[in-house]
Parts: C-alpha cells; structure tokens; sequence
C-alpha cells in the first residue's frame, strides 16, 4: 500500500523513490491514485515530483488496485496507463470509499462489509450480493498489505504519527493495514513532544520512520 | 440570439441550488468551479473526499500549500471551523448520508437518473473515484456537463450505454442548454438557456423531456 | 444511544438526568454500560453521579442493548439488574468490539460485516455465518439511534468537538450514528478557537449542544 | 509448608511473561494488579479497550484524574508517548492482532483452552464487555485465576459449563496453586506454588494435567 490521495499532498514520494532504486519487482500496489508520472505531476505541482509512475516506469509493478489508476482528465500519457495499454500490468478498479473500508476491514480484522455502493454497476460483477432490509448490498472483502509506505509530518521515536491538513488522506488507515508499515516524516521528535489527544496513528502500526526534512 | 452557458456560468447556476447551511461535495472538473459562486448570505460547507470540512476557495496564493487541496488536486483556502479527518472517515460522512448536495461531471444521464460519469471509450484505464460513493451517499446529486458531446451527440439519453456510475441518482441536471429536473413522471424541463425553444433542445436530447408548466429562461 | 464506556468518564450525565426529568418511556437504550445506580456509583467515583440507572427506576427503558449490562464484580443491586431480575426490561448483550463496530456501520451507511468474534458462543445464536479464507465469521448488523446523548470536552458553536483523555471512548462514534446528536460539553468556544487538525468529530454529526460549565 | 499464592502473587507472576516492548491489555479484576510487576528493565505498553495506549500506574494521587481511567474503572497515571482514541479504533487494535497479551480472569478454562469468563449462575444481566474480542484478537490469553471455586470445584476442567467467551484461546494458566501451559497435547503443567505436588494439583483440576519434564516451583 501506498498513502497519499491523488497528487502531491500525502504522498511518500522519498520512500517510493528508494523503493524504485532498490528494484523489487511483480509487486501488487494499493493506492487510490496510479499517479501521472514527473512530467504531468508539473500540472498538478510547480517542479513536478515523482509518483508511482516511477514503479511503472520501471516495470516493478504486476498489479495496481485503485479507485482512479488514471485521470479522465489528464492526456493518457502516465506511466500506468500506458503500461495498461501495453498490457504490462493488471488493474483492479474500485470505488474510493470501498476501498478505503476494505482496508480498515483489513485492519480490523474483520471479514468483509455489506455496501451498496456499486450496486447496478460493474463494480458488483464477481461478488456476492445480498438483500437486508430490502436493500441490496454488495459482498467486499478485507484488503492487508505486506508493506504500507506511507506520508506523516511529525513522528516521535516510539512511532506516533500526527499528519498535516490533507496530506492525512489515506495515510492513516493505510498505516493500520499493514504488516510493516514504513513512514516518511518531515519532523522525528523525541517521546513525550506530541500531544496524546493529538496522535493519529498509535505506535503499534509503525515498525520503521525515515525522516526527509523539507 | 442563442445563447450556451459557459463553464463558469453553468457552475453559477449550479451554487444556486446550495441552500443555506447545506454541506455539499463538489466533483472533478466543472463542478469545482462552483466554489467561487455561493450565494449571497448562505453558508455553505464544503467536503473533500480526501477528508477535509469546511475549506475556503481555491487559492489565489502565489505561495500555495500543495498539502491543503480539494479532491481535484487543486490548492485551496482555509476558513474558521474547518476540520481535516482521514479518507474513510470521510467515506463514512459520503456514506453515511451527511451530504446535502454533490455536484458531479457526467459524460451521460438517462431518463431514470442514471449516472455514467467515469469511463469512456479508449480511456480504460480510468476509475470511478469516489463518484460512486457520493452518487449514492449524497441527499441530492446535481450534474453538470455539456449538453452534447463536440459532435453533438446527446448526453442526456434513454439509457447510459457508457459505464455506470449508480442507478436512479440524479436530482437535476444544469447544462449548457437547460435546467432539467428527474422527476418519477420523467425528466422535466425547467430551464432554458437564453434563446433556446423546447423543441430545439428536445432535439438535442435523445431522452423525452416534459416541459415544466413553468418553463422559464435560466435567469443568471 | 448513550456514550461513555463504564462509570464516569465520558458519561453525559447532565443529558441522563434531564432525559429522567423530562420522562420519554418505552426508550430502547443503547450504551457500553447499564450504570450502576447512584449509590453503587460512590465506589467508583468519591461522592457519586447519577448515571443511566437514574432511567431504570424510573421505568423508563423497555430494552437495553450493551457490551456490560451489569458489573460481575459489583453486587447485584443496579438498577438495570434488579429491573432486569423484575422481568422490567429486556437486554441484548454483545461484545464491546462488535458494538463498536455496529455503531460504525450504521454511522457509515454499510448493511453489516463480518466478525470472527463470537464464533462458537452464545453470541452466533440466530445469526448467519459464513466460512471466508476457511474461517467462520458471525454476520453483524449496523446500529443507528434516533438520538444520540453524548458528552465531549470542548465544542465551538458550529457543532465541532473535542474530547478529554478516556472521556473518548464510545462518545465520537456513537456522535457519527444517530439522527440527533445532543453532546453536553464542559465548554463553548467561538469558531475558530478550534485547532482543525485536532477536532475529532466534524460539526455535520452535531445537532444539539448544551454547555454545562464544571 | 504448603502455599497459596495471594492476588498480588498471581499478578506478579502474569507479568513476568510480559516481554520488552510488548502490548499489554489487563481484564477487569486480578489482572490489573499486573500493572505494577513490570519486570525491571523492560518496557510494556499498556493498551485500554475504552481507548488508551501506553497508561502508567494506577493512580496514587489524592485528587485523581476520573477521566483518565483504564477499562476496569481505576483512574491511572500517564506516560509519555501515551495517546488516547475512540472505542472504534480501539478495538480495530484488537481484533486487528496488535495486543501482544492479554490478561483475563476467569471462571473456567478447558482443557483445550476453552474460557468461559464472563456468565456465572444467577448473574443473568453480566454481560461480555471486551473480553470476546480480546480473546478473539491477542497474540497470547493468558488466564489468572484461583485454581478452584470457594467449595473446591476445580476452575479447569474437561468442558466449560458456563457460558463461553472464546474458544481454544487461552495459552497460559497462572492460578493460586500452579501455571498451565495449554499445548496441542493438552494441558501441562509448568510450576507449582511452593509445597504442593503434582498429585495434589491433578487432584484439584478437573482436566487431565501433564507434568512438564521441568516441572519447578513458581519463583516469585
């Protein structure tokens, strides 16, 4: 799993730049946004910045799992989407906020959810549905990673994490859905420097911090 | 003379329909213009899928905080009693029917209030987003889009032949053309752009439209 | 629905007492805990509060659904447990987790999940289970109240709240899941005086404050 | 001479099993008490259902704190790098696996682990509270309990009669008379409180117990 929403704000863009250079390859990526590449990220950002087109560029990507692998929006030049045309990599498509329940249902330890979120669409092809109260719900299933590369702004060194403004996103249940979660931080304070009413992510969920001032 | 509405004025439009206090999300494209036309002495509140309440409008800054922006990627302000919270609380709020008004692009609607508003031929790589979970969370879904396509196909149809986005969901439909509302007797025409006739839009639309007892030029 | 979790801390006990003083019967009562009644209280709290017991002598309640309805380790002299023993009241009882998570269902518009907590208890009784990934999981249905009374720490005038150490608790997801939430708040501050990053429950779940000075 | 261990002697022995660095969460009652035997040296982090992680001791204090209390009730102290969170989130930590031991009393405990702890005869209104999810969700259940009732009806035994909380959860029995380690094989016997002997304890336990080939004395 990789944080972040769409662009910029959120992203581990340090931590998916090491993960381009030290070249694991067939790996499945969970992340909302299948991101535009450097080029088109100048749209988003003055200067650009690398996103996971870094990973298609690079070929290490199997299969992508996402609610927008790319932006109607955007020309079809990013790295996914190319590699989509090109057949190089597999996409499964799914509502935002299926996604983001399948992941805490991961986190959770749950089975699955109800949801009638994509009911009548192509999104119920394949899953179980079911009647509740006259309603028809679609089956959705826990997502769990092996790793969660995710974007906080200030850690202390147990692993607590605060987030800034929007860069929060998906970060924080990303970091619960994991087996190793690895974040990136602006700031690593020592214990005891953030406020326990303030602390998104308890420490259980963190098992690495790199500190990348801006 | 005929006239079509504009971007800007389509989205002008739209922000009429924002009642005050109303809490509404506003989609990719068109729909974000929307932000800088509430109107006069109403409070709006926006939300932003990604997990913010509340912000301001887009930002003029020449210094913007690429880590303050709205789900479309664009940098925007913030205002007293805002609130940031994570995305699948955000979902919760979508879902949980918190949503007054959201206010989406479309590529097509159909007669019943069917959406398609993500996929298109020879894009299948994009996704729906969160259109779905607004679509079916929000209390009222207002689309706006360009009547036709370029080469004026109609987009407001019998049936969606692009990808669906939900069922029955759409409210009212603000084009460059006209206001359309979905009624269970059909789509009713409420609203015409200036020098528009009924028949002349019925043209331009593949589904039926009933002319409302009050049809009226959209007033701006 | 009542938020808190066991005695005082984050027990809206002004709204518990202005509910027995305004008299509504026939209530379904949804909370942790089914209190322990004023004098049982003194050993949880030096001098005493009135908690949801206050509802069970006055006849108020027609069924309570919570994780702990009566304390093992207190007597058996709350008024819950007498009115219950009285064949006055029915009870649903469920593990805390799993009313967790129903309120956070009802509060995010799903139709259920499913849990393997409960397997093979009395808690599976009349309920349907499913075997995914080889396990058996229990399906659970979402909460949602007409009302929700709750308590927090701070609230501003739109309806944001923030919450006070373990006065947390059940109070910011039973806030998400009722079609009227009242909270009853030590302070009322001006928009604004709230840090955005820092409010735990937006004010669009807020419908009700009443500000009750310690 | 023959010895029961007291409650504060039971406590002390649950927390020897606490590792450096390990989260912990206490049952109503007994467990508790293990709150002040860390093992010097190491490092515990005490996670609450009500939604608490990394509490200190229980509160000392003349004025304490009532809104910073654990989930039996009992006002405790903070610690630095401690944080607070909803009972949503608090029991996604649980179910989700994070709670490395957890410590629950009992009423039984069967031979393959079974716990019953929460139903007893003539209590119709106890209800479950967390201890379902927790025995559903901790890496390690470890059980403190006294070894018989108060007539001498053995707590371990072949099945449980009250009504149950999880099953073959429990890995570990820390009572008055001895630990039981629950094994694939069954239930053996690790220690022995000082003076008793094997016979004496299987006498008392319903189950069958195996000896370990260590079988020692408890230190304490």
């Amino acid at each position: 799993m990789v944080g972040g929403f769409g662009s910029f704000a959120g992203l581990p863009v340090n931590l998916i730049t090491a993960l381009s250079k030290q070249g694991a390859k067939n790996l499945t990526v969970i992340a909302n946004m299948g991101g535009v590449g450097f080029e088109l990220s100048k749209r988003l950002k003055p200067g650009g910045y690398n996103d996971l087109g870094l990973l298609f560029e690079n070929g290490q990507v199997k299969k992508f799992i996402g609610s927008v692998p790319a932006l109607g929006g955007m020309p079809p030049d990013s790295p996914l989407e190319k590699s989509y045309n090109a057949g190089k990599v597999e996409i499964e498509t799914l509502p935002q906020g299926t996604m983001a329940e399948r992941i805490r249902c991961g986190a959770g330890g749950l089975g699955g959810f109800y949801t009638r979120v994509g009911v009548g669409t192509i999104v119920e092809k394949g899953k179980e549905k079911k009647v509740i109260n006259d309603k028809e719900y679609i089956l959705e299933l826990p997502l769990f990673a092996d790793f969660a590369l995710i974007k906080a702004y200030k850690a202390d060194t147990l692993g607590n994490l605060v987030y800034r403004k929007t860069a929060r996103c998906f970060n924080p249940i990303m970091a619960t859905a994991a087996r190793i979660t690895i974040a990136e931080v602006d700031e690593l304070v020592p214990v005891g420097q953030l406020d326990p009413e303030v602390i998104v992510t308890p420490h259980v969920y963190v098992h690495r911090i790199v500190e990348v001032p801006r | 003379m005929k006239v079509r509405l504009d971007e800007q004025t389509i989205a002008l439009r739209a922000a009429r329909e924002f009642t005050d206090g109303s809490v509404v999300n506003l989609g990719y494209g068109m729909p974000g213009l929307c932000a800088n036309y509430i109107p006069e002495g109403r409070t709006v509140f926006f939300q932003s899928e990604n997990g913010m309440l509340g912000y301001g409008n887009l930002s003029t800054d020449v210094e913007k905080d690429y880590e303050m922006i709205n789900a479309s990627d664009q940098p925007v302000t913030p205002l007293p009693g805002m609130c940031f919270f994570d995305s699948g609380i955000s979902f919760d709020m979508i879902r949980g029917g918190h949503i007054d008004i959201v206010v989406l692009g479309a590529y097509q609607v159909s007669e019943k209030g069917d959406l398609a508003n993500w996929g298109r031929p020879g894009r299948p790589a994009t996704g729906m987003g969160g259109g779905m979970d607004l679509a079916a969370g929000a209390k009222k879904v207002i689309v706006t889009m360009l009547h036709t396509t370029r080469e004026g196909t109609p987009r407001v149809v019998k049936n969606c032949t692009y990808p669906l986005t939900a069922r029955q969901c759409v409210g009212l439909i603000i084009t460059d053309l006209a206001v359309i509302e979905v009624t269970g007797e059909g789509l009713v025409l409420k609203e015409l752009a200036p020098g528009w006739t009924f028949p002349e839009v019925q043209n331009l639309t593949e589904a039926r439209l009933i002319p409302a007892a009050d049809l009226k030029e959209i007033e701006l």
